[in-house]
């Protein structure tokens, strides 16, 4: 059919001539050769580093260079890295926890970073449940901290658990993020700015514009870890990227931005006509794209576990992958991203014996035997029509949205009639946390163990519908073979060999009951223009996970080489 | 018709205006109306000439397409209106066009309007509409105008101090005479007054009458009148010019045609007009 | 008429009415200054109902603020925890969504006029709304208010002139122009000219408002960058509003051509020009300016989206960014604000046009 | 009948509105027939479904304007879009039109307090800036079906219809011909209807096409930023999607021109019945018609 | 049996901010009464502003008085029960002053003139009716071919207000009130007008209240007058004697205002009415301001 895609290859065939790349003037207060210029989201608060109130130190602006994490698990390589910290131990009935810091460590302004910023932080948090990521765990949990020494602090808790280091450790995005107690200590934590904030990474804060959307990080000279970092960029700059995907395009083109500011389609088409100096690095999500299932009984259909392998077998994870998500990404089996380090939590025999496959045929029969078609053509359950509600956070014609549009399509053809409605902030979180929804198509949450995610969805936290879940089994998913499960794995160490079978049998449990689909695994690619550096991570030198929002990537920035080109004048 | 020369000695010409095969058109959805046909009439110097004719008669059909006002679906169709204006040659009013038309306009033929709300710009105080057409063509009588306004309002019974009101604040015979004013400011040659009292209460349109007729004396200009009413026509004109159905039928003396009309049309039109046994007072 | 009329009567003369009292007098004496007063008070009663209504509006719309907040702040993976009761009661109270809707709206009126405070931002937090609007605010004045006076004088002069020279080939043109082109989505001018000054040809920037090395000043370096960063923005909005400005000129216009006073103006001779100007002209642009008044709210509108798409740092980028985020107290400053603005502008308009046109009169 | 031929004869009388109208008639032709027209591209499948065809093609013979970044049918996008435009704008225009004549009516005709209370309301609702709340509202309840979407508009775009209306009945009502209609027994709604209503129509037609061509571009407006109705594809939407995925640049026009194209033709037909009918009706410039 | 129209102590005030008293009496304390025995016509005459169409609008009903009533059969217009109001509105009728604004410019003018055999019922056949229409039309001197099926804006203002006059003829009410009916016309067709009047009077019974400014119009009529200025009447009386000696100053100057249809009689005194215009000016400043109503 017709003349083939926008993105295409000169339909001659031959080999695309080299492209010599223009390079367009950035908009940048330093120089262009000594900076990498990284596109990002909208910025709206340019003065404020308080992570504790909203909107402090906006997401992708930068901050994430700034500061540093105690330890770097990175799912790139499956690589544990102690930074901040060197090492932690819990004592035998894990009630203890005892964290070593790193000696050298220091804080921008030159003071050290002791364990005593650390104890300081912790236990803001734990008694202030009104600042952002306070209370909840560390309430929880922590009973108190002592630090016998600066570099030592052991934390004791009210209770066992293998995993309250997990709190501590940067896997994804966020994550703990110390304080420095001479800078904070006597400041109220709900108004203080700390502005420009004292971290103790390898950039500081140079300069944040407003007008020009946009956050200029300097290097550290001082930085007290140049050992095992030395960071390559005099600058990096964080700025917003055009909302016009053209001009954003564009601006990658003509490398007036060395990270991000592209989609894929753009850069497929940046590819297929010679750009030279594009690199596409792949990096899946944490969270793949699930449909989230109902399964209180009050929602009617949709609590049959039945009901819901009709919904997989209606689920094209193939097509969506290829046709509907920005780029071509692998379905999803498992609630979790395919990273080397949850290769562990996988069971192939299992995944076989409940095979995912596109099968309407398969959903008809089911559909047939539990809701079978009235005179009228109808499908009726327990003498109610059925009719799925759909709903999802994203925009219309959003990731999420076309998923759910995709199996609205699909449903419709086994006569499973679906309303899908894109609802906003708000409005979802409360039809979400309220169970008043069928089937929700968001992103599965993030754990570092399938036994964390399980102990969300234990019966006890099921709340009836119209009730606030809290965040907790908001598909009201009831089975206490499983809940049995959970909470034997709760106090186990989720890689113990004893662990094993009983997260293959939840994880049967799980097969068999569907409470959440996952659909696919969900790719971000990230788009690095090599004109003025190089020594990106690719898809086959992945050294560090690529995105640049991530703690993670001041290792990559201590990778990239300047190429030597200078900037237009 | 009579060629006496009624206007001044040493103009080339005793007639101000000279129409001829005069033919105007309005072209409506259903055909033709032909609302002035052949119409043939010359106007003296110096007189003040009443048309005169039943309502629909072309009255104002006449006087817009003399003054090249005519707007479509209105077009003149035949004929020639030769005009002439003191110490310039004569020129076809239907051939002007143009700047040509423009510099003729109010230095030698001005039209007097019906005293309507509407025909003073409502946004521009008196003064300045007698400024723009003053400086528009007489750009010289400039210095003067401080003294010449208040002059031409006196001539019509007007307060200096009309000068800086605006329309709006004048009642309809203060606004008759204010057009009046304007009308002869530049002393023309002809004056068209279509209608120049129908809207006026009768005792302002006697004030108003006598002030066209001051107008002449004092101005020497040519005055052409158009009403439906005789009375007027009997108080203020030398000769009257009736028309019926877009044609003229008769020219003549004003007594002339009042005593002894010639054609039946205008006889019956004598005949019809409503007499009061006496005069009050 | 009744018999016993007797054949002829005068009537006796009226006595003259008493002579007034009070208020009333003192508005009879002072016509203008009464009608100022009275202009006043009914823009108060506006400004309160605008205001009001806007609130509810706000108010009663489903969903609650605070959860989005920490919703959208999860989904950023800033915070792996579920907001806690006590954060949720905190920014309740401090946002005022605390207690009923009415002591809400009575507590945010009181703020509003006894102090100017919109209370806090939350794109922005713990920036009081009123000062992100306020940082905003210049940048929109600049692009959007240049360009949308620019944009009103040359439709209206054009505008004129194409109702004037009706039938002629040129302002068929135009005419027809402005009919096909003055409902032409701002944006997609802007994309244009972007496309072809900015990517094509590579004149201008298509985004921000100024050049990053220059330091924001009043410096002659600084100015020129402003306008060249602000050139294609304003150039859209220009090029459309022009086109809607000729379009209702020109209809205004047209009927003033029929008008006794245009005859009389044509026959009195006058250059084209003048009658144009100041017989025609003079009696349609008043509601013209009127008109500017209101549209002066529609800056808030249409033009929001010139700001989206050029990344410009004004007010509606603002807007847009805070009803991304929801944040409620921030949308309903602008919307106050542009109440304000456009009530304010009206106001002053009525209180002058009665100088402007001395048919208005201001006691009516 | 008699109807009809004063219909042909106006239309005769102004090419202007006998080309708005023509436009007015195959847009909504199009519209009408859109199903079939979206199923006569598709053949056996659903044009309109996500990933039916490749994505991004170009325009060829199977797909006239390409396909956009789901693998969708641009030309059938188009036509479905323009009948949700064309609904929308009828729905918003005629909910305003209606309205507004109504509170225009009763404001101007019964005048007193009634007048007051109304045309201050009126005032009220005409400086709130209805962008924000639109945006506001959609924010909150995106996927609001379509004749939600356009109350939602117009509520906010009726009071520009009454205010020019209410002018207009101000006006009219004190004009000779209505105290003859009055004096012929005529009732108040009558009088309404048969003498008020005929000369306002111009006006009322300016209404209903302001408001109409406000509540599509209001959802264009909507769409740009992504903040839509769900569940349907109106023009806006398309150019939304162009504009996010930057088409321009990938050289898929026809998402963007073709759009636009087609909003530009309906306002400019809208515009042009409007002028028209204005030159009709207004018998001043009847008289003067130049053109 | 004939009911009468009569005029009781009525008064009409209009608000007006900017005079003094913050109103202007239109019209002050007038009474009379119009017989339909025997038939009559009553001339009411005034300069412009004098109040005499506001008397007009409170006889058809298109205005309540201020103060006083106008009683129809003894009754109370504004009160009237529903077959009283319709026997009302099919004994009075008006002919307007202005007959450019009279027609509606959405309609062809024939549309008048069938309401009227419409709403009071004339005729149910489509044929009668346009028979009678076509009757009506030749008795004002018009062909019904000129006027029928044209707008009012193709139509000149005497042809108009005659078509309003033909209404009148096929109505054939018991009052008319004719408000400066003849002001537009030219001669000829306003002595036919009104020789029609007379006609309806002599021959269909009919009263007529004849309001002008134009006293030979009254001279011509005959029959009774009144003059009115600011809003009172000021003297009333058989139109002989009003016109041979009258008393009031007013009456006077109108009198002598109007122009003699005679050459040989001309106006040999002038007149200055100064006095007049001030008392015009101060009406129209205290009239409604005109239609740019502020936005
Ligand atoms: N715009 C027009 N379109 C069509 N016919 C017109 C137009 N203007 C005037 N007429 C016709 O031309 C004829 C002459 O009209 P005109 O206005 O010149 O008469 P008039 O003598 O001034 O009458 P009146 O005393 O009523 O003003 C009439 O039959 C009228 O119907
Ligand atoms: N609706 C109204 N509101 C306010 N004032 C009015 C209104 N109608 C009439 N008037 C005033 O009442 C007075 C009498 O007006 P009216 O129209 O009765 O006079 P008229 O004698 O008919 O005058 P004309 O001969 O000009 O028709 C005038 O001063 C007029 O301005
Ligand atoms: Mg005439
Ligand atoms: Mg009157």
């Amino acid at each position: 059919s017709g003349g083939g895609s926008y993105s295409d290859k000169p339909a001659n065939d031959k080999p695309v001539a080299t492209k010599s790349v223009q390079i367009g003037k950035a908009n940048i207060p330093v120089p262009r050769d000594q900076s990498v210029i990284i596109g990002q989201v909208e910025y709206t608060v340019f003065d404020s580093f308080n992570t504790m109130i909203p909107n402090g130190s906006p997401s992708g602006a930068g901050f994430e260079i700034c500061r540093e994490a105690m330890f770097y698990l990175s799912f790139a390589t499956g690589e544990l890295k102690p930074w901040l910290a060197t090492a932690y131990k819990y004592n035998d009935a894990k009630t203890e926890l005892t964290i070593d810091f790193d000696p050298k460590a220091k804080w921008s302004d030159g003071k050290p970073l002791t364990a005593n910023d650390f104890k300081f932080t912790v236990m803001l948090l734990r008694d202030r449940a009104d600042l952002f990521g306070g209370g909840g765990e560390l309430k929880e949990f922590v009973k108190e901290i002592v630090v016998p020494n600066p570099q030592q602090a052991v934390i004791k808790l009210t209770k066992a658990t293998p995993r309250f280091h997990y709190n501590f450790i940067a896997a994804i995005a966020g994550g703990f993020d110390i304080l420095p107690e001479h800078v904070w200590k006597g400041q109220d934590p709900t108004k203080f700015k700390n502005n420009p904030p004292v971290r103790s990474g390898p950039y500081k804060l140079k300069q944040a514009i407003r007008n020009q959307k946009m956050f200029v990080w300097e290097k550290n000279p001082d930085y007290w870890n140049k050992d095992k970092l030395e960071v390559g960029p005099q600058y990096v700059v964080f700025q917003s990227t055009s909302k016009q995907a053209d001009q954003a395009a564009l601006a990658f083109e003509r490398a007036e931005f060395d990270v991000g500011s592209i989609d894929e389609q753009h850069a497929k088409q940046l590819r297929n006509t010679g750009y030279p100096n594009l690199q596409t690095t792949q990096f899946h999500d944490p969270n793949p794209r699930v449909l989230w299932m109902n399964c209180d009984p009050a929602r009617g259909v949709i609590s049959e576990p039945k009901m819901r392998w009709a919904i997989n077998y209606c689920l094209d994870r193939e097509k969506i992958g290829k046709s509907i998500w920005p780029v071509e990404v692998p379905p999803a089996i498992y609630p979790w991203a395919d990273y080397p380090t949850n290769e562990k939590w996988k069971n192939d025999a299992l995944a076989d014996k409940y095979k995912f496959e596109f099968n309407p045929a398969k959903a008809t029969e089911i559909l047939d035997e539990i809701c079978p078609k009235n005179s009228a053509g109808k499908r009726m359950y327990k003498g109610k029509e059925v009719n799925l509600e759909i709903i999802t956070p994203s925009p219309v014609d959003g990731g999420e949205y076309a998923i759910a549009n995709v199996l609205k399509t699909d449903l419709a053809k086994v006569g499973v009639p679906a309303t899908l409605r894109s609802l906003s902030g708000s409005v979802h979180g409360e039809k979400f946390e309220r169970g008043e929804y069928d089937i929700d198509s968001s992103w599965a949450g993030f754990a570092m163990d399938p036994a964390q995610m399980y102990s969300d969805w234990e019966s006890d936290k099921a709340q009836p519908i119209g009730k606030n879940a809290a965040g907790k089994n908001k598909m009201r998913f009831r089975n206490p073979e499983f809940d049995q499960l959970s909470k034997q794995l709760a106090a186990m160490d989720p890689t113990a060999p004893e662990a094993k079978p009983l997260l293959d049998k939840a994880l049967e449990i799980y097969f068999q009951n569907l409470p959440l689909l996952s659909v696919i695994q969900t790719g971000y690619p990230s788009y690095f223009n090599t004109v003025f550096w190089t020594g990106w991570p690719t898809d086959d030198d992945l050294y560090e996970v690529p995105l640049n929002w991530w703690q993670h990537f001041i290792f990559v920035l201590g990778k990239i080489k300047p190429t030597g080109q200078k900037g237009p004048a | 018709m009579s060629e006496k020369p009624a206007g001044n000695a040493g103009e080339r010409s005793p007639h101000v205006l000279e129409i001829k095969g005069l033919d105007v058109t309005y072209s409506t959805s259903r055909g033709d109306v032909k609302a002035v046909r052949g119409l043939d009439l010359a106007v003296r110097r110096g007189e003040i000439l009443g048309i005169a004719g039943e309502s629909g008669s072309g009255k104002s059909t006449l006087a817009v397409a003399l003054l090249r006002l005519l707007k479509p679906p209105g077009q003149v169709t035949a004929g020639s209106v030769l005009f002439h204006p003191a110490g310039r040659s004569p020129v076809d009013l239907l051939k002007v066009d143009g700047e040509e038309l423009r510099v003729l306009r109010w230095s030698a033929l001005s039209y007097l309007p019906q005293g309507s709300m509407s025909s003073l710009n409502p946004v521009m105080r008196v003064e300045d509409q007698f400024k723009d057409v003053i400086l528009e063509h007489a750009p010289a009588r400039k210095a003067s105008l401080g003294e010449l306004i208040p002059r031409l309002l006196g001539q019509v019974g007007l307060e200096p101090r009309v000068a800086r009101m605006f329309p709006h604040e004048l009642s309809g015979g203060m606004k008759q005479r204010v057009l009046m004013a304007i009308a002869v400011a530049l002393e023309p040659d002809l004056v068209i007054a279509d209608e120049p009292t129908t809207a006026l209460d009768v005792t302002i349109q006697r004030v108003i009458l006598q002030s066209l007729a001051d107008l002449r004396t004092d101005f020497g200009v040519t005055l052409m009148v158009i009403s439906h009413d005789m009375g007027v026509h009997a108080q203020l004109v030398d000769r009257v010019a009736v028309m019926y159905e877009g044609r003229l039928v008769e020219v003549g003396d004003v007594r002339q045609v009042f005593k002894d009309p010639q054609d039946p049309y205008t006889q019956q039109l004598i005949e019809s007009i409503p007499k009061m046994g006496r005069r009050a007072s | 008429m009744t018999a016993e009329a007797p054949p002829a009567e005068v009537v006796d003369k009226v006595p003259e009415p008493a002579p007034p009292s009070g208020v009333r007098a003192w508005m009879s004496r002072h016509p203008l200054a009464a009608y100022a007063v009275r202009r006043f008070g009914l823009y108060l009663v506006e400004l309160w109902g605008a205001l009001t209504i806007a609130f509810f509006f706000f108010r009663l719309m489903p969903g609650d603020p605070i959860q989005t907040l920490i919703q959208s702040l999860q989904q950023n993976y800033i915070y792996n925890q579920q907001a806690s009761a006590e954060i949720i009661a905190r920014y309740r109270a401090e946002f005022g969504l605390d207690g009923n809707i009415f002591s809400q709206y009575l507590v945010y009126m009181k703020k509003l006029i006894l102090h100017g405070d919109l209370g806090p931002s939350l794109i922005s937090y713990p920036t009081p709304a009123q000062d992100v609007i306020l940082r905003s605010l210049p940048w929109t004045i600049g692009l959007l208010g240049i360009s949308a006076v620019l944009a009103w004088i040359l439709g209206v002069v054009f505008g004129a002139i194409a109702g004037w020279r009706r039938g002629k080939l040129g302002s068929r043109i135009m005419t027809n122009l402005s009919i096909a082109l003055s409902h032409v989505p701002f944006f997609f001018v802007a994309l244009i000219l972007v496309y072809v000054f900015a990517y094509t040809l590579g004149w201008l920037p298509a985004r921000s408002a100024y050049d990053s090395n220059i330091n924001p000043g009043f410096s002659l370096d600084f100015i020129a960058s402003l306008l060249k960063y602000g050139l294609l923005p304003g150039l859209s909005i220009v090029v459309i509003g022009t086109f809607s400005w000729i379009l209702s000129t020109r209809m205004l216009m047209v009927p003033v051509l029929g008008e006794d006073y245009l005859v009389y103006a044509e026959a009195k001779g006058l250059k084209p020009w003048r009658i144009l100007t100041r017989y025609a002209l003079r009696n349609c642009y008043l509601p013209q300016i009127t008109a500017f008044g209101i549209s002066l709210g529609f800056i808030f509108n249409g033009n929001v989206l010139v700001e989206q798409l050029f990344n410009y740092p004004g007010l509606g980028t603002t807007l847009v960014t805070a009803i991304q985020q929801l944040d409620f107290n921030t949308i309903m400053g602008v919307t106050d604000i542009a109440i304000f603005s456009v009530l304010t502008a009206v106001l002053l308009l009525d209180l002058l046009l009665p100088l402007l046109d001395p048919r208005v009169k201001y006691w009516k | 009948m008699r109807i009809l031929t004063a219909v042909l004869r106006t239309i005769r009388n102004s090419p202007k509105l006998a080309i708005g109208l023509a436009i007015l008639l195959v847009m909504v032709l199009v519209a009408i027939f859109s199903p079939l027209i979206v199923k006569g591209i598709g053949g056996s499948t659903d044009p309109l479904e996500l990933a039916a065809y490749e994505r991004w093609l170009v325009p060829g013979p199977d797909h006239l304007l390409g396909t956009d970044q789901f693998g969708r049918d641009v030309l059938a996008m188009v036509v479905s879009a323009l009948s949700v435009s064309l609904q929308i704008g009828a729905i918003a225009g005629l909910i305003s039109t209606v309205v507004g004549v109504i509170v225009a009516f009763v404001a101007g005709y019964k005048g007193g307090w009634i007048d007051g209370v109304l045309s201050t309301f009126t005032g009220i609702l005409l400086v709130i800036p209805t962008f924000p709340l639109l945006i506001a509202l959609s924010a909150y309840a995106k996927n609001v079906s379509l004749f939600q979407v356009g109350v939602m508009i117009s509520i906010f775009s009726w009071p520009f219809a009454a205010k020019t209306i209410r002018a207009q009945v101000l006006s009219l009502r004190s004009r000779p011909y209505v105290d003859l209609a009055r004096v012929s027994k005529a009732r108040d709604l009558e009088i309404i209807a048969t003498e008020l209503l005929p000369n306002l129509l111009p006006f009322i037609g300016v209404g209903f096409a302001s408001s109409a061509l406000g509540a599509i571009f209001g959802l264009v407006g909507l769409e740009v930023i992504g903040l839509g109705p769900g569940g349907v594809i109106d023009l806006g939407q398309i150019i939304f999607n162009a504009i996010n995925t930057g088409a321009l640049t990938l050289g898929a026009w026809p998402m963007f021109v073709v759009p636009i194209v087609l909003l530009t033709l309906l306002f400019a037909a809208l515009n042009m019945v409007n002028i028209g009918l204005e030159e009709v009706y207004n018998p001043r410039l009847r008289g003067v018609a130049g053109e | 049996m004939k009911s009468e129209l009569e005029l009781r102590g009525v008064e009409q005030r209009f608000h007006a901010r900017g005079v003094a008293a913050g109103h202007i009496t239109a019209v002050d304390d007038v009474s009379f009464t119009l017989a339909a025995e025997p038939p009559q016509v009553v001339s009411l005459v005034g300069q412009s502003g004098s109040g005499k169409s506001t008397i007009a609008r409170n006889v058809l009903g298109l205005q309540k008085p201020t103060a006083g009533s106008v009683l129809y059969g003894g009754k109370d217009i504004f009160k009237l029960s529903r077959s009283e109001y319709d026997e009302y509105r099919r004994d009075v009728q008006p002919v307007f002053q202005d007959p450019y604004a009279i027609f509606n410019p959405f309609y062809r003018v024939d549309r008048v003139l069938w309401k009227a055999v419409k709403k009071f019922g004339l005729t149910t056949s489509r044929s009668k009716g346009l028979q009678l229409i076509e009757e009506s039309l030749r008795a004002v001197r018009l062909e019904p071919e000129n006027v029928l099926g044209r707008y009012p804006h193709q139509l000149s203002g005497g042809q108009r207000q005659r078509i309003m006059l033909a209404r009148v003829h096929m109505l054939r009410p018991s009052f008319i009130i004719a408000d400066e009916p003849v002001s537009m016309l030219d001669a000829q067709v306003r002595k036919h007008f009104l020789d029609i009047l007379l006609d309806f009077q002599r021959e269909h019974g009919m009263t007529t209240l004849f309001i002008t400014h134009d006293l030979s119009t009254v001279y011509y009529l005959g029959g009774e007058v009144m003059v009115i200025t600011k809003g009172k009447i000021v003297e009333r009386g058989p139109v002989s004697t009003v016109m041979h000696e009258p008393s009031h100053p007013y009456t006077k100057l109108l009198l002598d205002s109007i122009p003699q249809p005679d050459p040989d009689n001309r106006w040999t005194n002038r007149i200055t009415v100064d006095e007049l215009e001030d008392q015009e000016a101060d009406a129209k400043a205290a009239a409604p301001a005109p239609e740019t109503p502020i936005i």
